[in-house]
């Protein structure tokens, strides 16, 4: 269902490098399964021919990437950037994580990337295919030979069904149309959150941590996650830990988390995205970016590179922090 | 070898959990299963793998060891390990089972992990025989037959029963508190099921895999190969992978300041983390290249070296569907040479 | 490990009345750490000190907890005692129990409970503790004053005669700023030339001052006692040294029809020019904008009437390099502009002018020397209104004007109108107004006398359009007090105009890493006890950058910015606060989160090598701390992610300890 | 004092130039509130990191309550404004993972505030204790 072809992004790719304007590309790898999509350096047009992939299971933010894979480069990375992608992008050059002169960006368009685990809760275990066919999904597997056409509304990933842009924000060129600024419902789970009494949401969220098994890797996939040292890997900072010894650890560490992006956290979803445990960890993220559209004006992270993120900011008349809940129940 | 009707399967639990408590695969309401304490109202989910391995019952994600207790400037040192109580866990796939003895072998030879030993002891693994597996499985290369499971006690579920055959003195045990509401059976049904398996494992999209290419002697070779940078370049360096493993079995041990004392855990650790094994001077693999080629060395040349050709890999997919950047063993194995094919 | 001695103080009975003193020492004696606890009368008293002064020797003691009263009482007494004996005196932590135990509790056992607590959570912070030493920077003995008005040249001169040179930068051509432009001053009505012009002679002869005018300030670096700043003076294409200001040519230059500035366009000038008879440096400036010679090489009459042959058309812009102590800031006041304000036509009809442009129709150097003439057809206005409040004190949400008060207008209003009824008494003078706010010394008497005395008519209510018919401008107001509307036929408008900062201020202020409110004016390092410094150390506020203000308070203001400048120049090096904050370079993302929320610019990034994982070598951002700018708030300490920032003497893992402690 | 009677224990972050004077005023004025309350003194409210809130709570706290300077008051002009927000988000967040809302505050007491002070420690103490020991946000390691 991509509006653009591997085909096009391909060549593209390759006459860039074959141009000299980029020395290496950045893209998605063919795996084992038609799904499992790995990021990856290419550095030869054979190579971008051969291996390069471009389908509905290309979710992975590359912006992340930029920081380690620019670090000792000779000329340009080329990036190929999804419009959610292009907001982590200009998170990152905001906050000087690399050198916007070693990265060459190619927008292209998404039209929702697709979560393989909806897929199977539909077709089952044993998928050998699942190809983009009209408005859907047709999905083969070796239980089934007759392929199984899913409705793409069935399968994309939360964050895809609530995508809050189809625009990007950064780029150097652009494949394909434009987006837009999308109304999305993103903070409806929330407020249904916040609807709930406080014991209920205790419970809630008691259920859902308690899955967490600390692999870390909303962390480590996260674009606003680029400490050079997380205070969670770091024995000095009073807060390591590196279990889920009980629930303290475990609220301590999602908390921590998500307020160290607070303000910074540009809804991307890749931290949901990557969870082993399926725990909604965007809820966490659009709690806050909620609070602050709510308190101190819409503020979307990565929107602009220099912004200034509300946590370092203020203003004279914020709200004080005890009528924080009058303003959420009057809401 | 006896049978239960599935519709009987609840009396079964019942019965179990009767005399020892009793785990089985139940859903985690998001998605997947998880091991979970039988009692009224928990359902048994026929899954293929529950997401996290059942090697977490006798090697918990955390346990504590000891106890230092602080008065004034005394310091007491309390043992606080206790024998375990008896349990059972049913529904383990045949890779899973496979796992355990990776996992003795590390945790059972000298010196014996006293915390590992009890658990183990007291548990009885009721296993349970693949019918379905997935395009992630790859057991076969590792030489499991899913459906020949073993355990304590092999288990097969067909369309209407459930096949209990006791494998060791201690299935044998459990087998005997259960006899009342079981019933005697010859095994043809299960050998047509098996057959039918068989049928679709020869269908895996994985089946080629091979292991000829790793195993003792192949260090040097494999360690200097220049495939590892490729392969780790887009390493997020996260321990999913390690967490959802059936056989990872590092830990690292740390002290909690309880503010009046301190306690003495152990917790998992990865091989992944940039702080694994962190010694005086740091990790001793420092980049996340060393750290990747550590865990799958370890896992396909180091550890069969030490133990006999054993492989600590069991095939059971998990980090193949697991994995945020879809980076797993078969793809480190497909690029090292391990496929047949090519 | 520390060696930590714990000294409890019973204060008479302040403390040991309400707490088991003894019981406290007692308890502590068993912390981590400690190796000797006592406790004692008067802990502060000579003899309390020598008890930790031989405490200290006798046991070798690495760190000190005084049990006693508020830090905020002898947190630096005990400091001291330690340095007498020896030891670093940020050794020292202090546990409050008096002010926030023995005599906020009245049950013994409640007190002694919560003494020990309080006390080890001193102790598990001392058990951190590092010896902490305040960093040095030299003073340079020089300052800088920006903008050359009134404030600027105040301030300049109390600096200059207290000994210390001092430069004035001005971006016009002459210093004076909008006090020049003045004619007369409330409430004393002397004329504003003749109390500024001597204080500008006397800024041009003074030894230690050296004035930049025509010249920008283009950068600034370093920080307090050692700033760097570029002055850009820009190319006046006249030999300031040589000129002699005759005159001869402005006199002889063929472009005559240049607006000029100090009569806001009301008439014009040459393209070479002397601003006004007074102007200091009283030398010609040559108008690039406006010169034939310059745009197109023809003409070079000037060069040839100067006989000292100052002119010098090949003169460019000139860059200087100079080092400060401390920098002021005087960079003054605009009116705003009445763009907006389409209902008072003041772009529609000459004869509505602004309170400024008032003063040099007034003024008898102004375009029409002195005579109250309309712009329009140089006729003497019969009825004059005087409009106040114009974009002053508006609604946030209107999209014109300055929600805060202008402060002068009320009192230069009353000054225009007493003046045109003194002069012109067959001229009818209404004004218009809000409120009337007259504090300060004879204000409230001056403005009584304009209405009492001179028969000025004071109506409250807002004028709501003016249009220009024939002649006339047809004011239409309301009357509040006898709640009516008034039709008025008007020769001439006056609008109180409200004044803003200058717009070189905010340029200025991001060079200065100065804070600025919403409104561009400066912000004080605190709006009661530090009116005159600003947060960033070694900048001063001189005058209206700060906030709107009157000619007298101007004048304290700049005295008052003099006498800190003073305060710091004669110090020979400036010794700064131990506790600051320190980045751990190895850990610092350089995010600039840090940066962003210091309130005195003290955090700036240098790019730096580090060895990587991989063995080779990798260039990243990394926040440095001025230890002589922080001023140790923490604010990075908690913006910073990662934990690299931490601050000294409340380092984080101390704070946590102090937690920990407290909970135990 | 009754021996097993519940008495929550309260951390109050108060900082150097206003709310730690506060304290000591209110000690002048000989002001009564609970000895239940701790203060840790910190140069500004904006050093309190949301790190030390939790620590506090996981260490054994009922409840945390962190004091500055009044609004335009911060002896660093801006540090109170930064708490402000962070303190409002954290609160937020706290809630909405189903910790009582009322086991955080943040309140400015100036050093001329004694009064307001020890109001604030025993409505704060009072509310503390009624909500009862702190369950949802404990570590049970910390409470052997």
């Amino acid at each position: 269902m991509q509006k653009i072809t591997r085909d096009q992004i391909v060549s593209k790719a390759v006459s860039l490098l074959q141009d000299g304007t980029v020395s290496a590309v950045l893209g998605w790898r063919q795996g084992e399964f038609c799904y499992d999509v790995t990021p990856s350096v290419f550095n030869t047009a054979e190579d971008i021919e051969a291996n390069f992939v471009w389908n509905d299971f290309c979710g992975a933010n590359f912006s992340k990437y930029l920081v380690s894979k620019t670090k000792n480069i000779d000329g340009k990375l080329l990036v190929f950037l999804k419009p959610c992608d292009t907001y982590s992008f200009n998170q990152l050059l905001t906050e000087h994580r690399f050198n916007r002169e070693s990265v060459y960006v190619v927008g292209i368009p998404c039209e929702g990337m697709v979560d393989i685990s909806k897929v199977k809760a539909v077709s089952g275990e044993g998928i050998v295919c699942a190809e983009s066919k009209g408005a859907g999904l047709s999905v083969t597997t070796i239980y089934d030979e007759n392929p199984k056409e899913i409705p793409y509304a069935e399968v994309l990933s939360e964050r895809c069904l609530n995508c809050k842009s189809k625009k990007h924000v950064a780029y150097d060129e652009l494949l394909g149309d434009e987006g837009e600024v999308i109304d999305s419902a993103r903070f409806d789970e929330v407020e249904k959150l916040e609807s709930m009494t406080s014991e209920e949401r205790f419970a809630f969220w008691q259920g859902e941590l308690s899955r967490c098994i600390r692999c870390n890797a909303c962390r480590d996939v996260c674009p606003a996650c680029t400490c050079e040292k997380c205070v969670f890997d770091n024995p000095n900072s009073g807060a390591e830990s590196k279990a889920p010894t009980n629930s303290f650890e475990e609220q301590m560490f999602h908390v921590i988390r998500a307020f160290h992006v607070a303000g910074r956290c540009t809804d991307c979803g890749e931290c949901s995205r990557v969870c082993p445990q399926n725990i909604p960890l965007h809820l966490l993220n659009r709690k806050f970016i909620k609070d602050i559209n709510s308190f101190y004006g819409d503020y979307q992270a990565g929107a602009e590179v220099g912004m200034r993120a509300p946590l370092v900011d203020y203003d004279l008349g914020d709200l004080e922090a005890c009528d924080v809940f009058e303003r959420r129940d009057s809401e | 070898m006896r049978r239960i009707s599935l519709y009987s399967l609840d009396s079964l639990f019942g019965e179990i959990s009767k005399s020892m408590t009793l785990y089985i695969p139940a859903s985690d309401n998001a998605g997947g299963a998880v091991y979970t304490k039988y009692e009224d109202g928990v359902e048994y989910l026929n899954t293929l793998n529950t997401v996290k391995s059942p090697k977490n019952f006798f090697f918990p994600h955390t346990e504590d060891l000891m106890e230092f207790k602080l008065q004034g400037k005394n310091i007491d040192i309390l043992d606080i390990r206790q024998e375990s109580e008896d349990f059972a866990v049913f529904g383990v796939r045949g890779c899973d089972v496979k796992s355990f003895d990776i996992l003795d072998r590390v945790f059972l030879s000298d010196p014996v992990d006293s915390y590992y030993a009890t658990r183990r002891e007291h548990g009885v693994i009721i296993s349970l025989a693949c019918t379905k597996p997935s395009e992630t499985c790859f057991c076969t290369t590792f030489g499991i037959d899913p459906t020949e499971p073993m355990g304590d006690i092999s288990a097969w579920m067909t369309e209407s029963h459930l096949y209990l055959q006791p494998v060791t003195e201690k299935g044998k045990a459990l087998m005997s508190k259960i006899e009342h509401i079981t019933e005697a059976c010859d095994d043809s049904e299960v050998l047509a099921q098996k057959d039918k398996t068989k049928n679709i494992l020869s269908k895996l999209p994985l089946k080629d895999l091979s292991t000829d290419a790793f195993g003792s002697g192949k260090t040097k070779e494999l360690f200097d190969s220049p495939q590892w940078a490729e392969l780790s370049q887009s390493c997020l360096g996260c321990g999913t992978c390690t967490f959802v493993c059936p056989t990872c079995q590092c830990y690292d041990i740390k002290d909690f300041n309880t503010g009046s004392g301190v306690i003495r855990y152990r917790c998992w650790d990865s091989c992944m983390f940039s702080e694994f094994t962190k010694m005086a001077h740091g990790n001793p693999r420092l980049t996340q290249t060393e750290r990747f080629r550590q865990r799958f060395m370890h896992k396909l040349v180091y550890y069969p070296e030490n133990n006999d050709g054993l492989f600590s890999c069991v095939g059971c997919g998990r980090c193949l569907s697991k994995c945020p950047i879809s980076m797993n063993i078969v793809k480190v194995m497909k690029s090292l040479g391990g496929d047949k094919n090519e | 490990m520390q060696r930590i001695g714990v000294f409890v103080c019973w204060c008479g009975t302040n403390i040991a009345g309400t707490v088991d003193v003894a019981a406290v020492s007692e308890a502590l004696k068993s912390e981590p750490g400690v190796v000797f606890s006592t406790n004692y009368q008067y802990m502060c008293s000579q003899a309390g000190q020598d008890i930790i002064k031989d405490a200290v020797k006798e046991h070798n003691l690495t760190g000190i907890v005084v049990c006693s009263c508020s830090p905020r009482m002898h947190e630096a007494t005990f400091r001291k005692t330690a340095a007498a004996a020896g030891l670093n005196p940020y050794m020292v932590e202090i546990a409050n129990i008096r002010e926030q135990c023995s005599w906020v509790h009245k049950d013994m056992l409640t007190g002694t409970e919560k003494a020990i607590i309080l006390g080890k959570a001193a102790v598990a912070k001392v058990n951190l503790n590092t010896p902490l030493t305040p960093g040095e920077s030299p003073v340079t003995k020089r300052a800088l004053v920006i903008g050359g008005g009134i404030a600027g040249i105040q301030t300049a001169l109390d600096i200059a005669d207290a000994g210390f040179p001092v430069d004035i930068v001005e971006k016009n051509p002459t210093i004076g700023g909008k006090m020049a432009q003045l004619d007369k001053t409330f409430p004393t009505l002397d004329c504003a030339a003749c109390i500024l012009t001597p204080k500008m002679v006397d800024v041009a002869q003074h030894e230690n001052i050296r004035i930049f005018s025509y010249s920008e300030v283009e950068e600034i670096g370093g920080f307090v006692g050692n700033f760097d700043v570029k002055i850009k003076k820009k190319a006046r294409f006249v030999k300031e040294d040589i000129c002699t200001g005759c005159g001869a040519c402005v006199e002889k230059c063929p472009m005559k029809k240049i607006p000029n500035e100090f009569n806001l366009g009301m008439d014009n000038r040459r393209a070479v020019y002397i601003p006004f008879a007074q102007a200091v440096p009283k030398v010609a400036t040559i108008d690039p904008s406006a010169c034939n010679m310059l745009k197109s090489g023809k003409c070079g009459i000037c060069s040839k009437v100067c006989t000292a042959g100052a002119i010098d058309y090949k003169q460019k812009d000139e860059l200087i390099e100079e080092k400060y102590g401390a920098i002021v800031v005087a960079t003054g006041f605009n009116p705003i502009s009445m763009d907006k304000f389409d209902e008072f036509a003041y772009n529609q009809s000459r004869d509505v002018i602004t309170s400024l442009e008032f003063e040099r129709l007034t003024n008898a150097a102004g375009p029409t020397q002195g005579k109250l003439l309309r712009p329009s057809d140089l006729e003497h206005p019969h009825t004059i209104v005087f409009v106040q409040c114009v974009g002053s004190r508006c609604d946030a949400c209107a999209e014109k004007g300055k929600e805060y008060c202008s402060k002068i207008c009320c009192m230069y209003t009353a000054k225009h109108a007493m003046l045109v009824r003194d002069k012109y008494p067959d001229t009818e003078v209404y004004v218009f107004y809000i409120d009337v706010r007259t504090p300060g010394k004879n204000f409230d008497e001056f403005y009584r006398r304009a209405v009492e005395e001179y028969g000025v008519r004071y109506i409250k209510g807002m004028v709501g359009k003016i249009t220009p018919e024939g002649d006339k401008l047809k004011v239409q107001a309301s009357d509040l007090l006898a709640d009516k509307q008034l039709h008025i036929d008007a020769d001439l408008v006056v609008l109180a105009a409200a004044i803003e900062p200058d717009k070189t201020a905010r340029p200025l202020a991001t060079m200065l890493t100065a804070s600025m409110d919403t409104n561009d004016f400066f912000t004080e390092a605190h709006p009661k006890l530090r009116p005159v410094e600003s947060p960033t150390a070694g900048v001063f506020l001189s005058g209206t950058c700060q906030g709107p203000k009157d000619i007298p308070e101007t004048v304290s203001q700049a005295s008052a910015a003099a006498a800190k400048v003073i305060g710091l120049l004669v110090k020979d090096k400036l010794t700064g606060n131990p506790c600051i904050a320190s980045p751990n370079e190895l850990m610092c993302n350089g995010c600039s989160s840090c940066e962003r929320v210091c309130p005195y610019g003290a955090i700036t990034y240098i790019d730096k090598e580090f060895p990587q994982p991989d063995r080779t070598v990798a260039v990243r951002r990394v926040a440095q701390v001025n230890p002589a700018v922080c001023q140790g708030c923490g604010a990075c300490t908690v913006a910073c992610m990662s934990g690299a920032m931490d601050l000294r003497g409340f380092m984080s893992s101390q704070i946590i300890a102090e937690v920990d402690a407290i909970c135990k | 004092m009754q021996v097993n009677e519940y008495r929550p224990l309260i951390v109050a972050f108060c900082c150097n130039w206003c709310s730690y004077a506060g304290a000591d005023l209110a000690g002048n004025n000989r002001l009564n509130y609970p000895a239940d309350v701790k203060i840790i003194r910190v140069p500004c409210s904006c050093r309190v990191n949301p790190m030390f809130i939790l620590r506090a709570f996981q260490r054994g706290a009922d409840g945390v309550i962190i004091c500055g300077c009044h609004p335009g008051d911060c002896h660093y002009t801006s540090g109170n404004y930064y708490t402000r927000r962070r303190m409002a988000l954290l609160f937020s967040m706290l809630d909405y993972l189903g910790i009582e809302r009322e086991r955080t505050r943040l309140e400015w007491v100036s050093a001329a505030e004694g009064a307001k002070f020890a109001a604030t420690m025993n409505d704060f103490a009072e509310t503390v204790a009624a909500l009862g020991e702190n369950k949802r946000l404990e570590d049970l390691r910390c409470k052997k």
